[in-house]
């Protein structure tokens, strides 16, 4: 019977949930983090976070549909609400916040971008245009809101894995875990790429890279209990760590996913950082290590995906 | 959980089996089921040095689990566990995610590429409502599979249950698999 | 006790033709093909089980005993010629049936048949 | 309950969800009344091979869903193996013949061109009428397989005049048959059931074929706790489940029988009241076993003699529940013929006859026959001169394999044209070679059969039978310890542009002048054969459960009175046998030892899984899976000599020919034999899944046979093997 049920269609799923998730989050933080009146570096971060946020969980969810064997069928999944079915608690998650985010999205369009999008309905759907508002002041409510759903989309997409107890690579609450600070920091790191191409986005790199450096460690502290744990646990998990740990995933998790994808990008950005907090060292922004260190991150995120969705379906039981 | 008023479960006496793959033509039969899958599958080892040598067989398919990992991973309920204990897949409910067939920690279940849907065997429920065996244990030549109903004490299931000891595969699983296997 | 003899005789005197000179009866050998058809045809039609004549297959004699009972050619005990019943071609083909399929017989078996 | 329809938002954790569902899903489970309406349960029988069990087939708006076990009927055990659920492949398979064929260009090439049922019974007509102008009747042979409406076709062949009409057994079970018809009379049944101890020769009864032997043998081995000793040189799945199972060294089973013997008679083992009263020749077999000690055995058979010796005394301790299994197939060694004769005289001497867990003579069930006109007996000897050849053989079937030299040969006459029924010399007889030659002398090749078999690749026409499930066939006794009556009754018409043989037979009896003698329909005949059965309505009957079980089965001791006439010729068993010494063959089995490979070369022995029939359900898909290819078993430590891996591909040699597959290295066979699967590499392209897959013993074997029974002896050929 074949081994790999699930491809590369739910891998990019998985990190772009992820993805979307970490944006929102850090957007919704962002958006916090200065005074209404008062123009502020944040304000970008929130924005472009907000503005970014709903699509890549878009695509991700038409993947997911599209990997179903019936696509057409996909609505079946919302007439149902099984809350012991990750699956099913994650679908209406997904909904919802695909409805947040993108209402947030529209929140934080400027009144003239809002104009042109509405001016660029055809004329069959210009009644559409009474839905022109100015929706502003809403924004930190929408954060607030949507910050639980964000986290809960950045969980779900581990706790899909982890609650299969019938494969030992994945049964272990730390995959959420993973997976959660995993998709704040490929938030964080889309972030920075996004904000890279900008006129020295100084302020804004600090955060982020700030915020990046606390998700890559907690990251970091999951990935070595789990590790340890699963060495400690039981044969099955032992046999099914084998994967990873001389196995056709060895390279793939030490070298490109532990090494390029989350110790090299951690180290850039302590290294950017920790003198400008320790020293108060002025803070030398440079983008193209902003631009590699986010597509670093970015790797290594969807590669962690991916070595948990194949390895975890070879893992068996005895 | 309530009791229910039958719990359909099979013995397995591996013993007898003969591996002469009976089981698996009937079911594909009965079942129409395509030449790329099949429900049940035999399990052989054979070990050994020349001429100490050793073979067994034995049939396994769905453990129709009193927890099914299968069903609680459901999106849509279309997996879903009978009153009989049988558990069965409801192809118009199934949007084909394939989620239950990487929970079930026995590899029981296949997806239809032509149906997009999951499949695996339901003990033959369209037979049972008939009265009549699932395909694979009444076409057995050696009768190695006996089913029944282990609500029943008067089934030979439920006999050979109490007489003989048997294992059931991946306890550990935690789904309270209900193809038990003598020993 | 007389008849006995009789009976007797002519069958050692048959037994010694047949087996001493085996070209005799390869040449008045009938049809076993056809002996099986006059057979059932007409010695059948009361020799079954439960019918008058009781039944009576090849393998009620011997081939010596049968071959003696076609030399002495009487029916019933004796009380009447078997020519009554069947004309002397189809007694030789009937007779070559019985003897081939006698008690003593070789009939070596084959499969399904 | 409230449930609302369109979004079911059970919200109360599991138990709500689960209830939830179970409630809502229960609905497409329950049967529609509109679908069992055009269903339909007709019991019929099978021949998926020749065992005759009963199925019942469930046809669903006029297509055949399934094929059930019909669980009245004891014999089949209310099972259906793998190859009888396959068995509506038979019907719907593509690669059916779906009407007459004839060919064109060469023979072989695969050109065929498709012909109405009126020209292809002219053309054969025509054909055979020449061949008979030309060389007299005896030019036409005329071969068949058991199967149900076999008697028909042979029937023609014997109206037409011919003697020569061949058939399979001297390829299978000739020998076993002939030695214990010359020893008992009759060829006995093993009621392996109530047996306590049973001995079996490469009978590989678990593995190789299901019959009621197979059921029987495991419910008396893993229930009843009978012992099974086995013997064989492979690690089969009967040695996997015996009790004990000795590598023997191929060929020398007699020397293993002879030594039980020696022993069972010398410690006085032997059941002196029923070897008083039912055998004789018992006090020539005592002198005769005298020179077989279990310390000469052993250095033959490579069995401890300490194990022989406990072994005879084990078995005639639990005699007569005790029996050394006939076994079916037994087309293996040049000396079987006294092989089985030891068995059955082994069997005798400790009583097991006639008595529950023996040897039990076959009930009989007397079927009425339909009376057809008799024809004239053939003039001609028949061209294998079994008199001269095997004089104690059953001349009915012939002695295939000198049959076919003297074919080729042309001696005594030249046969030149050559009908077949459901049979494939080219795959059943050994040295495919020489089939070939023998194929390609005919002026005319015509075969019956239900696909395109590779002996009817290279025939002339091809008439498309209807198969088993299409068509009524004469009501037959499938014997045994307890035999019962089959009827197979059509369960579905012709999907193709196909006929039964009986209807293939009037064609061409209608053309060949033969009419008379096939003047009657199938329902005529049927009648005349259930006349007699003791029902009152006999026919209805059959049609309604299939199967027939008479009362009184199984029945032990019938023979078991000292007037009782055994069909021997001294009237009771023959140990010693005056028959075999007036044809100077021995009277009692005398051990030859077999030629064994020279170093470097092996043994190939043959055989079979149960899923597979013979050469001819290889192409079946359903079963075809189990075994897409089959490679050649080659012992590890044999495999490493030779530096072969497993799976690799080697060449195998013989004198008569070369194939090539893959290796299997295992554990599980001696290291001086080989062993393949039959049926592979086939040359029908028609056979797409077998069609040059994997390889064909038959090209490899060489042609060899038992000097009493003709049997074909299928061990006898030594190859090399040599990776590429």
């Amino acid at each position: 019977m074949k081994i790999i049920e699930w491809g590369v269609l739910i891998v990019n799923y998985l990190f772009l949930g992820g993805l979307s998730a970490g944006l929102f989050f850090v957007s919704a933080i962002a958006t916090f983090l200065y005074k209404l009146d008062e123009p502020s570096p944040y304000t970008r971060i929130a924005r472009l976070g907000a503005l970014m946020a709903p699509w890549p969980v878009m695509i991700g969810c038409l993947l997911l549909i599209f990997d179903l064997g019936r696509w057409y069928h996909f609505y079946k999944l919302f007439l149902h609400l099984r809350l012991v079915s990750p699956m099913s608690i994650g679908s209406w998650l997904l909904v919802l916040f695909n409805l947040v985010a993108l209402v947030n999205c529209y929140a934080w369009l400027t009144e003239r971008q809002r104009n042109d999008l509405f001016a660029k309905l055809p004329r069959r759907l210009a009644f559409l245009g009474k839905f022109n508002y100015d929706i502003d002041h809403w924004r930190r409510r929408l954060a607030f809101a949507g910050m639980p759903i964000s986290v809960g989309v950045g969980i779900y997409t581990g706790v899909l894995l982890g609650a299969v107890q019938s494969r030992p690579f994945w049964n272990t609450n730390l995959v959420a875990q993973l997976f959660l600070f995993s998709a704040l920091s490929t938030g964080c790191a889309a972030l920075i790429l996004g904000l890279a191409g900008r006129e020295q986005p100084v302020q804004e790199m600090k955060l982020l890279y700030g915020f990046d450096i606390c998700f890559m460690v907690l990251e970091f502290f999951i990935v070595l209990p789990y590790l340890i744990h699963g060495q400690l646990s039981v044969q099955a998990v032992q046999d099914s760590l084998k994967l990873i740990l001389g196995g056709p995933f060895t390279i793939l998790f030490w070298v490109f996913f532990l090494g390029l994808g989350l110790l090299t990008p951690l180290v850039i950005e302590l290294r950017e950082l920790v003198p400008v907090v320790v020293s108060n060292r002025e803070f030398h922004y440079n983008r193209i290590l902003a631009a590699t260190t986010a597509l670093l991150i970015l790797g290594g995120g969807f590669l962690l995906r991916y070595i948990f969705v194949y390895a975890g379906q070879m893992s068996a039981m005895q | 959980m309530a009791a229910r008023p039958k719990r359909y479960a099979m013995v397995v006496d591996s013993k007898k089996c003969i591996n002469c793959k009976a089981c698996v033509v009937a079911c594909r039969a009965e079942n129409s089921v395509p030449l790329a899958y099949s429900r049940p599958w035999m399990n052989e080892e054979t070990r050994g040095v020349w001429p100490k040598l050793m073979a067994a067989f034995a049939p396994e398919q769905c453990h129709q689990c009193d927890h099914p990992a299968c069903v609680r991973v459901c999106p849509t309920g279309a997996s879903h566990h009978r009153p009989d204990g049988i558990v069965v897949v409801n192809e118009a409910e199934c949007v084909g995610c394939r989620y239950c067939m990487i929970a079930c920690p026995y590899d029981a279940r296949f997806f239809r590429e032509d149906k997009g849907v999951v499949e695996k065997c339901d003990f033959c429920v369209h037979r049972l409502e008939r009265g009549q065996l699932p395909a694979c244990v009444e076409t057995c030549p050696s009768k190695v599979r006996v089913f029944g109903d282990l609500n029943d004490p008067k089934s030979k299931l439920a006999e050979l249950l109490s007489d003989r000891q048997y294992r059931v595969k991946k306890p550990e699983a935690g789904t309270g698999p209900q193809i038990y296997y003598l020993i | 006790m007389h008849r006995l003899f009789k009976a007797g005789l002519i069958g050692v005197a048959v037994i010694v033709v047949f087996e001493l000179f085996p070209a005799v009866h390869a040449a008045q050998k009938g049809s076993e093909n056809k002996g099986r058809y006059y057979f059932r045809q007409t010695c059948k039609e009361c020799h079954t089980k439960g019918a008058v004549g009781g039944e009576i297959t090849p393998l009620n004699k011997t081939m010596a005993e049968w071959r003696v009972y076609f030399a002495k050619g009487t029916h019933n005990h004796g009380k009447e010629p078997l020519a009554k019943y069947l004309p002397a071609d189809q007694l030789l083909d009937a007779s070559t049936f019985l003897v081939q399929h006698a008690a003593d017989s070789p009939q070596p078996e084959t499969c399904g048949k | 309950m409230d449930r609302r329809k369109f979004l079911r938002f059970s919200a109360g954790g599991a138990a709500g969800a689960a209830i939830g569902a179970s409630l809502a899903y229960m609905k497409p489970f329950s049967h529609s009344p509109e679908k069992e309406a055009g269903r339909l349960e007709v019991p019929t029988t099978c021949e998926a091979c020749v065992n005759k069990c009963s199925v019942i087939a469930v046809v669903e708006n006029g297509t055949i869903h399934k094929l059930n076990p019909n669980p009245e009927n004891p014999k089949s055990r209310g099972m259906l193996c793998a190859r009888g659920n396959a068995g509506l492949q038979q019907v719907y398979s593509p690669a059916r013949l779906k009407r007459p064929l004839i060919r064109v260009g060469g023979r072989g090439e695969g050109n065929w061109r498709p012909a109405s049922w009126d020209e292809a019974f002219d053309f054969a007509a025509k054909k055979l009428s020449e061949t008979k102008d030309k060389y007299g009747p005896q030019g036409t042979l005329w071969s068949s397989s058991e199967s149900f409406q076999e008697v028909f076709f042979r029937n023609l062949g014997a109206a037409f005049g011919s003697p020569n009409q061949v058939r399979h057994p001297t390829l299978c079970l000739a020998s076993v048959n002939l030695a214990y018809s010359l020893t008992f009379g009759t060829v006995p049944s093993f009621d392996l059931l109530n047996s306590k101890y049973i001995i079996m020769s490469g009978a590989n009864r678990l593995e190789s074929f299901i019959t009621p032997d197979t059921m029987d043998l495991i419910e008396s081995a893993e229930y009843r706790k009978a012992k099974l000793i086995y013997l064989d040189p492979r690690f089969t799945v009967t040695a996997s489940k015996a009790d004990e199972w000795y590598p023997i060294r191929p060929g020398t089973d007699l020397a293993f029988l002879l030594a039980m013997l020696n022993v069972i008679v010398g410690e006085n083992r032997y059941d002196k009241e029923f070897v008083a009263n039912y055998t004789v020749g018992f006090d020539k077999l005592t002198e005769h076993v005298k020179a077989f000690s279990p310390d000469w055995a052993e250095k033959e058979t490579e069995i401890p003699a300490k194990d022989i010796v406990r072994i005879a005394r084990e078995f005639s301790d639990a005699a007569p529940r005790a029996v050394y299994y006939a076994g079916r197939r037994s087309s293996w060694y040049r000396e079987d013929f006294h092989t089985r004769r030891a068995q059955a005289i082994l069997n005798a001497i400790v009583g097991s006859w006639d008595r529950e867990g023996g040897m039990v003579p076959n009930g009989k069930i007397a079927l009425g026959e339909y009376l057809f006109l008799p024809w004239d007996d053939p003039i001609a000897p028949r061209v294998d001169e079994m008199d001269k050849n095997f004089p104690l053989a059953a001349k009915g079937d012939g002695a295939y394999l000198k049959l076919r030299e003297n074919v080729i040969a042309g001696t005594p006459y030249p046969v030149k044209a050559w009908m077949i029924h459901k049979q494939d010399p080219m795959n059943a007889l050994p040295g495919q070679a020489r089939t070939l030659e023998m194929l390609q002398q005919m002026d005319f090749v015509g075969v019956v059969d239900v696909q395109m078999s590779d002996t009817a690749w290279y025939a002339d026409v091809v008439f498309p039978e209807s198969t088993y499930l299409e068509r009524t066939d004469p009501v037959e006794v499938l014997s045994g310890i307890a035999p019962v009556v089959v009827y197979r009754q059509q369960v579905v018409k012709p999907v193709h542009d196909t006929k039964t043989t009986l209807e293939i037979t009037q064609g061409l009896a209608k053309r060949l002048g033969l009419s008379q003698y096939f003047d009657f329909t199938m329902d005529q005949w049927v009648a005349a054969q259930v006349k007699e059965l003791p029902l009152e309505a006999p026919l209805e009957y059959l049609k309604k459960h299939g199967v027939y079980v008479p009362p009184g089965f199984p029945k032990y001791g019938t023979t078991l009175n000292p007037d009782h006439r055994f069909i021997t010729k001294s009237g009771k068993i023959e140990l010693y046998s005056d028959r075999l010494q007036e044809a100077n063959y021995d009277p009692l089995p005398v051990y030859h030892a077999p030629a064994q490979p020279p170093p470097g070369k092996f043994r190939i022995i043959t055989g079979r899984r149960a899923y597979f029939t013979q050469a001819n359900t290889t192409n079946n898909p359903w079963l075809n899976q189990f075994a897409p290819e089959n490679s050649l078993w080659l012992n590890a430590a044999a495999a490493d000599s030779l530096g072969i891996a497993d799976g690799d591909r080697v060449e195998m040699t013989s004198t008569v020919g070369a194939v090539r597959l893959k290796t299997r290295v295992t554990q599980e066979i001696r290291p001086d034999c080989v062993f393949m699967l039959h049926g592979y590499g086939k040359k029908s392209k028609w056979q797409r899944l077998v069609a040059g897959t994997g390889g064909c013993d038959s090209e490899l074997l060489e042609t060899a046979w038992d000097k009493v029974s003709g049997n074909a002896a299928l061990h006898e050929t030594f190859v090399s093997v040599r990776k590429v």
